[in-house]
């Protein structure tokens, strides 16, 4: 009933590693018209939704950091447009307010949390880098370079808690080309290993780990490969579509039992490591221009879709006029909603119980 | 009869596995080896099936295997987190304190984050500096984390398990040189839900000249004080903290208000210590205007532990030291 | 004329890159971004050659940068570790405590560390609750450590240069926020051997009604809520105390017996703080006797700090906060 | 004048990993007649220095921790023959005691140190984990785990600060196969291979790890490749001629300003993982029995210099008495020597200054 289209993929780059079964991706991938939308349309969505924000922490309306993803849109949308929402997770860095569009958050909680209101992610009492969306299974939201990497495989624990062999779904637990470096990336790619835990290590390589180059920072710079016993994925991240397969074939590899399996989505970041970075000093413009020009994840697949006649130039024009008039809405509710109540100060602290709370001003205690 | 710590606390994560499918435990040796102090012993036999493991056997990385506990309980299981000694709870210290503690305030109370760290804290024997630190302090400061020290095997089994079924991460400071002492149990302690509350402190002897505050291995030192001390017609009230986090304030106020005086008992380095804590809260409160002497603490010599004997007895309050301190505070010659 | 703190601390490292060729500096971003808050701005352009790099970009990997800074200074160089702020200090925590501090003492003193570790410490601003942690509390209770918390621009320029020299580990605490503040240098500040002395505390204001410590941030706020109580006629003692560890008791305990009382300001969580330190320090000094008024202390809330910015405000001292204080203890209203 | 000898070495196993250029091991050693005699009587000191140990132990004479290196011998006495004392440096773990002996410690020192006399290595305040000898490089001595991989490496940046091309020299930093899955052993070989240092990460996998055998702890149990930019070299490390010629071409490799490489000593431990640790519940009776029949350090070497008429039989008899008697001497020593003044409680806190210590029972203050 519904119109289908095939795509042909091709970036990948597999890494077998110690797995000499390991060739889980396919050559092209169908999706209905609908689907070629809506991934248009999160695109869209996030690339507003983070342009915005830019503004609006200029206007100081955002304080502290905040980490944009403009220019890595493609693998939000695509990695996640393989798995579900109720049955797989996904965690990842700071650099993560489309995460939790794509897991199902509304840009206004994730605008209101940037602006310390009371409707935001996490009630204001986070912050840009910490959106979480338990319902569906989105830890956040992590201030620490390389700490979700091992608690991404204790959710991939919960996850085949009952079966090794069959687990529940897998966690796709994202970080950086900086926080591939760290130590605890290693240790929890071993134990996953070990017990075979349902977890796609992906590393987002956008080529800096704030003004640092890749190679600067890593012996080796290539990240599907990072240990010998964990096959991996090298892939275009530019792509919607790449990542899409290459993320439903790494899910597919974890839900077989076989264990962990990395991911490397090869992108690019066109602002700043945050807000506070100009973004300029440590690659040239010409580097930035370049791959805005041929490699932008909306330009290149909204061309793609035209071609192929699944979207006319009128309808994505229209797309974007609609996220841009639904991004205002959210902005227009944040800036509307209220900061969280004084009271919020000592709630949350300790799980649904009473508790006394010290105070700056003693011997004032507040009480949850 | 009296049951050794040690199998208290085997009992207390032997009775939570089994009541709770989501308790599992992990960390280095705790299965095959039965753990390196045998806290663990026999667990692996009971609770493992070829394809359901309940106690798990980790690689020696903390951080990684402390991560992925954290991770476990945000998702929904209840992991009793072991390390070899807390020591090493170093390595991990950042998933206890930022991936852990904080989880539920960040996310505004979306997420939440049941998970015990146990393990010995300390000082032990002949171990050296690097074996010997004691951590009360340090993740006493953290809010957002539970801190329990049991002293008697009645602590352990109580707080254990009440730790276990805590709905907040908790850090379970256990003693090496208590897991093999004996202690009677309660009648109350043969239910399978004998749980002790998380921040209530224990008078464990009661007197009217001077409190002495302690928690683990040294409120068994503080007991025997008081004997002594009780030969010299002074009476001492000896209150077992139990929990550093929350800290019951209200028990050591309400003694201190009536006995007029204060030693604090710990092992742990001085400097913004336990005993620290305890002297500065009770200047904050009523019990200020009771006081008949200045608040005194005992705590380890301010040094890294030594090795020999001699040097290391030297280096954390024995039995003679808090009669003499006492003694002292109490003007008695 | 008035020097920013950034310039002070930049200065500080220049001048004992240029006196010692065992300095050094590493850490993440110190170099060719000029250091993430512009503190090592300029330095790689002057001391590095491309045979001989004096400023080291690392990979974001704390314990493994951290680690090799103490095999170095082990090995003779003077290693400035920077941390981009204090609290990615907790994955490189052990060798800090355990391979730094510990050294000495576990050699018999073979082996010596002079090794700084240093970044900005504590709260900043809207950066929620894992980026806001103060540590002074906890290195201040490890011994082998000394412990630093410069205020002014003086402060940053002696203190730290005395901290290179110094032949023992060093934690150094700076304040993001203080980067960007103007303050006078004096006179010998103009020698590039000025150095202050690492344990002892500066009387920024002297008082004769109420003794206030504080160190970092909160000496300027103490000194601008001295000024307010000025007006109502109570006259405050400011003590920037400096150094945390050693911490000058001498100074604090000689005016608290002058004034008779005693308010403890700092940003970090209460518990176990460097306000309990200070009080209980005083409750076993001479200067129990001369107190008219209980022991108080101002901490950060017992909360993990929280990214709104009302609530965050309301997290941390602030000037009101310690007016309303003073008011208080010293019973005017 | 002295006599030579050539000895086929051929146990090696190389990995080149991204250097495809490194093949720095020959395929025999030359040796004189006085250096095989050495090392013959620095393994059999060794293991009598150990043997009492345990005895001691078990008399109560040595408290706490005692990790011993019995069945290691060939390692720290044949690595240890290809470095130099002043110009290269050392450091391992808690399982020290052999590597003090090799650095040009003594026994004496060593025992002392483990009966906590004043006389011992550490001044009788270090304990058997704790041992150093700053005056040959030796850098100890390292309770925690992996602690000392990274540390390793900063001695070998202090080796190699003035020329990375030409570094003064190397640093051997040893490590257990339950250390190498320690995260911060890779961060270590990430910058010491961006910087290029002159470090042997080495591994002594002796097998278990405590209790644990190596494949329940690494997903891949191959030490010399950790990592696909480190070159590295697997050695039979129960033969102290095939350790010494692996740690000279290792040393060869870094002394040219290759940066680091790995070489795993294929070892075994006779006794428990610590005097605790009766060492048979993970492993057969067999397996250790085998190991010491068919491949003991010692046997083997003396035989080879027998066959080869290097030393007698009755020689090597007499050497063994020799050592047993010395043995006994230091352990004489070190009974007799007193324990530490109760003043060095509070010395060696801060280097070379006057300062306060707060003792116990306070107001009691030591000063230095
Ligand atoms: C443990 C730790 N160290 C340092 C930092 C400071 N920091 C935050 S983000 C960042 C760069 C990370 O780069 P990368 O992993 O490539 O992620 P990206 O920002 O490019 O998405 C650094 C150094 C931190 N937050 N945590
Ligand atoms: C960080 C840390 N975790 C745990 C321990 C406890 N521990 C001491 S030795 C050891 C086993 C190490 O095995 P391996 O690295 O193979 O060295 P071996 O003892 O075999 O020489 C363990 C778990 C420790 N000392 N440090
Ligand atoms: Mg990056
Ligand atoms: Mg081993």
């Amino acid at each position: 009933l519904l119109a289908s289209h095939r795509f042909p993929v091709s970036s990948f780059k597999l890494y077998q590693g110690d797995k000499p079964n390991f060739s889980p991706t396919r050559d092209s991938v169908e999706l209905t018209s609908e689907q070629c939308k809506d991934f248009l349309y999160q695109m869209m969505l996030i690339r507003r939704m983070e342009t915005r924000s830019a503004r609006l922490y200029q206007e100081k309306k955002i304080r502290g950091f905040c980490h944009l993803y403009i220019g890595q849109e493609a693998v939000a949308v695509g990695a996640n447009g393989s798995l579900s929402n109720s049955t797989d997770a996904v965690i990842t860095a700071y650099r993560d307010h489309a995460w939790h569009v794509v897991r199902g958050g509304t840009v206004t909680e994730v605008v209101s949390e940037m602006m310390g209101k009371a409707i935001g992610a996490s009630k204001g009492k986070g912050g840009s880098m910490h959106l979480y969306r338990a319902q569906s299974n989105f830890f956040g939201g992590n201030g620490i370079v390389g700490a979700q990497c091992a608690v991404g495989a204790g959710v991939a624990l919960k996850l085949a808690y009952k079966s090794r062999a069959n687990p529940d779904g897998v966690c796709l637990t994202l970080y950086g080309d900086g926080a591939a470096n760290q130590g605890q990336l290693y240790e929890a790619m071993n134990i996953a290993a070990l017990w075979k835990l349902p977890v796609i290590f992906a590393c987002e390589n956008n080529h800096y780990g704030m003004g640092t180059a890749v190679n600067r920072a890593s012996a080796i710079s290539e990240f599907h490969r990072r240990v010998d016993y964990i096959p991996g994925i090298k892939v275009d991240g530019m792509s919607v579509l790449e990542s899409y397969e290459a993320t439903r074939a790494a899910k597919e590899w974890c839900m077989n039992g076989n264990g962990p399996v990395c991911i490397e989505y090869n992108t690019y970041r066109y602002y700043g490591h945050s807000m506070s970075d100009p973004g300029k000093s440590y690659r040239s413009t010409d580097e930035v221009d370049s791959m805005k020009k041929t490699r932008d994840p909306i330009v290149t697949f909204q061309t793609l879709l035209v071609e192929r006649g699944i979207i006319t130039q009128q309808e994505a024009k229209a797309l974007e006029d609609k996220v841009k008039a639904e991004v205002e809405k959210s902005i227009a509710e944040s800036e509307a909603a209220p900061v969280p109540a004084p009271s919020e100060l000592a709630t949350d602290i300790y799980y649904g119980e009473k508790y006394a709370v010290r105070a700056v001003q003693f011997p004032l205690e507040l009480h949850n | 009869g009296p049951v050794f710590v040690r199998d208290a606390l085997n009992r207390a994560m032997d009775e939570e596995l089994a009541r709770d499918d989501r308790v599992f435990i992990l960390g280095e040796e705790v299965a095959l080896y039965d753990g390196a102090y045998k806290i663990t012993k026999g667990l692996h036999l009971k609770h493992n099936t070829p394809t359901h493991e309940r106690l798990l056997d980790t690689p020696i990385t903390e951080a990684g295997f402390a991560g992925i506990a954290v991770g476990a309980a945000l998702a929904g299981l209840r992991p009793v987190c072991e390390f070899m000694t807390f020591n090493f709870s170093m390595q991990a210290i950042d998933h206890v304190v930022n991936s852990a503690a904080k989880a539920l305030y960040m996310s505004g109370g979306g997420l939440k984050c049941p998970i015990v760290f146990r393990g010995p804290n300390g000082p032990a024997a002949g171990v050296g500096a690097q074996h010997s630190q004691c951590f009360a302090a340090w993740y006493g400061s953290v809010p957002g984390l539970k801190v329990v020290a049991p002293w008697s095997s009645e602590d352990a089994l109580g707080l254990l398990k009440a730790a276990i079924r805590d709905e907040n991460p908790v850090v379970f400071l256990e003693n090496e040189l208590l897991y093999g002492e004996k202690f009677p149990l309660p009648p109350e302690a043969a239910s399978p839900d004998f749980v002790l509350p998380i921040g209530k402190a224990k008078i464990e002897r009661a007197g009217k000249h001077i409190t002495i505050t302690a928690f683990s291995k040294m409120v068994g030192h503080s007991l025997k004080a008081a004997e002594k001390l009780a030969a010299l017609g002074i009476e001492a009230e000896v209150i077992n903290l139990r929990s550093i986090r929350p800290l019951d304030r209200e028990t050591i106020i309400k003694s201190v208000m009536k006995t007029g005086k204060l030693l604090s008992v710990e092992e742990g380095w001085p400097q913004h210590g336990v005993g620290a804590e305890i002297i500065a809260s009770i200047c904050e409160s009523p019990a200020f205007d009771y006081l008949d002497a200045p608040l005194e603490r005992l705590a380890g010599a301010d040094i890294p532990m030594p090795y020999a004997k001699d040097l290391e007895d030297a280096s954390v309050p024995q039995v003679d030291n808090i009669v003499v301190a006492v003694k002292r505070i109490c003007g008695v010659h």
